[in-house]
């Protein structure tokens, strides 16, 4: 079990050595079920960190604004920042620093192991619930979820509402760590893309149909673009305005700017802007399900990066975020890849 | 009588092979359907996926991207990047439903001229059935 | 005009109603959302929809015009009005309700909206009051709201059990009871006792409270440089689901969308924007007014506590609790604005 | 369709003078509606410009209010908008809404001395109050000039400001040293210090880069100018330009529509945010 006496332990030592910036970790949130990130500076409030199954966020997305912030400082703090990582998000830090975004040096990881568990889906506990609030949720040894309300506490199976990305993880713990909590078990999951074979049974049609419902919800709030911790680019192509702009570009660059996408929540531009989403994350997405969770209008958007995560294995021997020196997914190729669609 | 459906086709063909291939079916007077607006690019591996939807976008009823055989890349690799990501594109598009017909990649060499119209009179066929590109089409 | 209306015989005033277009609640993926229904869709049984209604008045897409270049290479433009049609929105809340008639102030004044209030003056507000609170983080008795508030509708329904207690309160309201006159009733007095208990009470069933929202417009005057933004905003992830899902945010963009280069064809159209986005206020030189997302944070806040109210003696704020509840982050307004409140 | 605030006036485009060319190329255009309308500005308006296909850009109105045939426009080619529209021949039609936000307080002015302060384009918008001054002259007491830009390559108006020199004082300079300029070099707010207008009955109205201004006012201050004899303009990114769009503001000011024109008296009570 996760001993969060001992996170809080070693998250005050950091603060109080000086080790590190700031340390980004989990606090209780508002609302419900769901935890919060927090960003701790004091050692004093290393106590409001938790640790429980609403731990969903990734929190390495908030290295991206760390970085600008230590872009406009001028003499920035050099320390690393301390970041509390599950096993999907670790992942994605291998891939930062694959991508050489980050160093290694940036990130002090305290690596919490998932076990024999995970994060909850909220839609799922909210369910089970009917309307009632929780008042605090956790996991048991049996892989149980327990579930405070004002009515006292239930006991719900694990599987009943953990979230798909965690049925689906093929990891469960951290491979990138400073410090690491829990134990590490070793978990296998036979169902890695079960939900993407689900859509690819369908027939063509019916896919069609299945994308075009869900794409019609689409308001465009761009949360699955802001929550990934890969989209840190600067100019995105749904942007009107590139954010690279300095005094310095000329009228004509600007002037040229293609608009690729229009904001307009079409099916033709929000179509290219999902498939485009997708494709800038294969080779990429370590799938944390983050854009998924955070859609308002429960876009099933990660069936969409599964999928290409299932490509890149099947096709290309490739897999995501195990290790940061790898070449990546498109900036690589063998001699034998397949070629049996070209003519 | 309706008339009957031409479909139109973007072709981003790679400056040093592709390009000189279509070059060649023109200059030899190769007949072949005038269906294509092709589109220079320096290297098949310059082919955004971008340039793809946004030609499907933009009115596009079938896509062609073509490049050096393996190994003739001008810049060594480019073709081998593009065989990789364009691999990519097409799983995504048909697992989005979209009809993955309408998308193809050839080799096609600087001397391939006859490969070229070959490729082109097939894309012709198997799009004429599908009829008009709709679904990614930026509507009016 | 009050009246009652049995449950027996509200079928049949949709009915009559469904001469025009109806927009409800319906469920989809387990989510509800306002579509266009008929008849028989129409329940007064459901929670609050993921979008408000504002979408229908203030569609994120609007045309405002057609362009295209002549056989001279001259452009013309032709103006793309909404069309003519009537409809009615059942079973708004009364917050969204009120979030409308806080558009209306904005699209109206000097400069009068001629897309917005073609949409706006064909929809007749329906609203179905809230003997329970239809979602774990309503506030709107914070905000001046009460689950019960007429404000911006045409006609209130209130769940009775047996009946519905039906008010109304504009010409549109009358049309739409005159429409079916033998169905309703006139209330008895233990009737509007009862209506008035149940209002009552329900008031006590709001889930969430921000005390003394008044202190809040003058506090935020001195806090436009306080650091309360950097600390609030750090988990920000400058998404826009907070503006998009808010009933009262209007800001947009217009934009030039072509469909042909040569000959030129193409429209204009507003899309939703929001100021959460880092484009919303770019200059084209790079130079950004709102550089980071601090600062966005706070025009979010100050817009609707402090500079809606100065100008339209409002909080531009309903209380409907969507950006609480869909915060990817967990940034809770209520939670901000006590900060604010009691900042020293 | 004309009660449609959103719907442009279609404007040909008759006469297109180049001011500055190069990076920072600037254009003056000289408009008149197709179809005759109200249209009538004041000074220190601005208008919604068109180019179809491209977008709309808010730009200031130059020209007098007194001139009723046309509309002027001296524009900076910055980005999408500004690029097509440098790229238009005379008897190209564009499209006009406005005019836009307030003005400046000319009446109030009466019987005083006006300092012009400009900096690069920011003498457009100066440029039609400052005509309209010159017009009733008789109105005001000492009207001047003091206008800046990088290289003397960069100033716009030449001709016109040549012709200027006739009637009011002009202090013209550039950043830097070159051949043949006998008049000041160095920057606006330093050739304002050097000459020291006197603020005895003044008004000072400044436009230019928001560098310039800062310190212009700073300048100002110091010759002891009083904060309501300070004027400038504002810009920020607009899209409607009838304060309903929500990107222009700072603090509960629309700039499109409560502005751009400031004293630096309610400019100082905003908050920093342009």
């Amino acid at each position: 079990m996760v001993n969060l006496d001992d996170l809080k332990k070693e998250a005050l030592n950091l603060l109080k050595d000086e080790k590190v910036k700031y340390i980004i970790g989990y606090t209780e949130g508002s609302n419900g079920t769901s935890a919060a990130p927090a960003f701790i500076k004091n050692p004093e409030d290393t106590d409001k960190l938790v640790w429980n199954p609403g731990c969903f966020h990734n929190l390495t997305r908030f290295l991206r604004d760390e970085k600008k912030r230590k872009a406009r400082e001028k003499h920035p703090d050099e320390r690393p920042v301390g970041i509390v990582v599950k096993g999907c998000d670790s992942r994605a830090i291998n891939v930062l620093l694959q991508e050489k975004y980050i160093k290694r040096d940036d990130v002090f990881i305290l690596g919490v192991s998932c076990e024999s568990t995970g994060v909850i889906d909220e839609k799922k506990v909210a369910k089970k619930l009917k309307g009632k609030k929780a008042q605090k949720i956790e996991w048991d040894t049996n892989r149980n979820l327990v579930v405070t309300t004002e009515d006292g506490t239930t006991k719900i199976p694990a599987d009943e509402v953990l979230a798909e990305r965690c049925v689906e993880c093929p990891v469960h713990s951290p491979v990138v760590y400073d410090i690491f909590f829990g134990d590490k078990i070793k978990r296998t999951t036979d169902a890695q893309f079960k939900s993407v074979e689900k859509i690819e049974n369908l027939s063509q049609k019916e896919k069609w149909d299945f994308w075009k419902k869900q794409f019609d919800k689409c308001i465009r709030c761009y949360a699955c673009r802001s929550v990934c911790p890969m989209c840190y680019c600067d100019e995105c192509v749904v942007d009107t305005i590139s954010f690279a702009v300095t005094a310095d570009t000329t009228a004509e660059e600007k002037a040229q700017r293609i608009k690729w996408i229009e904001k307009s929540p079409t099916p033709s531009e929000t179509f290219i802007y999902h498939i485009i989403r997708a494709i800038h994350l294969a080779g990429r997405c370590i799938d944390c399900g983050e854009c998924e969770r955070v859609c308002p209008l429960d876009i099933p958007i990660r069936f969409l990066n599964k999928k290409l995560e299932k490509e890149a294995k099947s096709l290309f021997d490739y897999e995501v975020g195990f290790d940061p020196d790898q070449l990546s997914l498109v900036s690589s190729f063998k001699d034998e890849d397949p070629e049996d669609f070209i003519r | 009588m309706a008339e009957e459906f031409e479909p139109k086709i973007v072709a981003f063909l790679c400056k040093w092979c592709s390009s000189a291939g279509s070059d060649l079916a023109g200059v030899s007077r190769m007949q072949y359907p005038p269906n294509v607006v092709p589109i220079t690019v320096m290297c098949s591996g310059s082919v955004s996926p971008l340039y793809i939807l946004s030609a499907f976008n933009k009115g596009a009823d079938g896509v062609l991207v073509s490049g050096c055989h393996p190994g003739d890349c001008h810049y060594i690799k480019g073709n081998y990047y593009a065989r990789r990501r364009i691999a990519l594109v097409k799983e995504l598009m048909e697992y989005i439903g979209l009809e993955p017909d309408r998308f193809q990649m050839s080799w096609v060499s600087a001397a391939e001229g006859i490969k070229y119209t070959k490729i082109i009179k097939d894309f012709v066929n198997i799009l004429k059935p599908l009829g008009p590109q709709t679904n990614l089409r930026r509507s009016q | 005009m009050e009246k009652i209306l049995t449950k027996k015989s509200f079928p049949n005033w949709i009915a009559k109603l469904a001469t025009v277009q109806i927009y409800a609640p319906v469920v989809k993926d387990d989510l509800w959302s306002y579509e266009v229904v008929d008849a028989a869709g129409i329940t007064t049984e459901y929670t609050n929809a993921i979008q408000s209604p504002k979408k229908i008045i203030f569609p994120q897409r609007e045309l405002f015009l057609e362009f295209s270049h002549n056989d001279n290479g001259s452009p013309e433009i032709r103006e793309l009005l909404p069309e003519d049609k009537e409809s009615i929105i059942f079973g708004i809340r009364p917050c969204d309700a009120k979030g409308v008639s806080h558009m209306d102030k904005v699209f109206g004044g000097d400069f009068e909206d001629s897309y917005y209030w073609k949409r706006r003056n064909q929809v007749t507000l329906v609203g179905v009051g809230c003997n329970t609170p239809p979602s774990p983080n309503c506030f709107c008795t914070s905000v001046d709201g009460s689950p019960f508030s007429h404000e911006g509708l045409d006609v209130l329904l209130t769940d009775m059990g047996d009946n519905y207690y039906v008010q109304t309160f504009t010409k549109k309201g009358d049309k739409l009871v005159n429409m079916s006159k033998g169905l309703f009733a006139a209330p008895k007095p233990k009737e509007k006792a009862d209506l008035e208990s149940l209002h009552k009470d329900a008031e006590t069933k709001l889930p969430r409270h921000l005390k003394d929202t008044k202190k809040i417009p003058p506090k935020l005057k001195g806090l436009f440089d306080s650091e309360i933004w950097d600390d609030e905003s750090m988990s920000c992830i400058r998404c826009g689901i907070c503006t998009y899902l808010c009933p009262t945010c209007h800001c947009f963009d217009i934009s030039d969308e072509i469909t042909s280069h040569s000959p030129l064809e193409g429209k204009r159209v507003r899309t939703w924007d929001n100021c959460q986005f880092p484009d919303f206020t770019m200059h084209s030189s790079g130079h950004n007014p709102r550089p980071d997302k601090a600062s966005r944070l706070r025009q979010r806040i100050m817009h609707k506590f402090q500079y809606f109210v100065e100008i339209y003696n409002n909080y531009q704020c309903v209380g409907c609790g969507r950006c609480i509840s869909k915060c990817p982050v967990g940034i809770d307004i209520i939670q901000v604005l006590e900060k604010v409140r009691d900042h020293v | 369709m004309s009660d449609n605030v959103y719907i442009p006036k279609l404007s040909k485009i008759f006469e297109i003078k180049e001011e500055v060319t190069g990076a920072r190329a600037i254009k003056t255009f000289r408009t008149q509606f197709v179809e005759n309308n109200g249209f009538s500005h004041k000074c220190g308006q601005c208008a919604m410009l068109s180019v179809f296909g491209k977008g709309e850009s808010m730009i200031s109105i130059s020209s007098t209010p007194l001139v009723k045939d046309y509309l002027q426009f001296s524009i900076l080619k910055t980005g999408r908008v500004t690029s097509a529209l440098h790229e238009m021949q005379e008897g190209d039609v564009i499209g006009v809404r406005g005019p836009y936000g307030n003005n400046f307080p000319l009446e109030k002015w009466k019987g005083k001395n006006l300092i012009f302060i400009g900096g690069g384009i920011g003498l457009a918008p100066i440029w039609s109050v400052l005509q309209t001054a010159l017009a009733k002259k008789a109105d005001y007491g000492k009207l001047s000039l003091f206008y800046g830009s990088r290289t003397s390559q960069d100033i716009v108006y030449k001709e016109d400001l040549k012709e200027l020199k006739n009637d009011i004082t002009v202090h013209l300079s550039i950043d830097q040293k070159e051949k043949e300029w006998e008049e000041y070099v160095g920057f606006v707010p330093l050739n304002v210090l050097d000459k020291k207008p006197s603020p005895k009955n003044a008004v000072a109205i400044t436009c230019g880069p928001p560098i310039m201004i800062k310190f212009v006012i700073q300048n100002l201050e110091a010759l002891g100018f009083k904060d309501d004899q300070i004027y400038t303009t504002v810009e920020n990114k607009m899209k409607c330009g009838i304060g309903k769009c929500g990107r222009c503001n700072i603090g509960m000011h629309y700039v499109c529509k409560d502005g751009p024109v400031y004293s630096w008296a309610e400019l100082k009570k905003l908050p920093q945010e342009y």
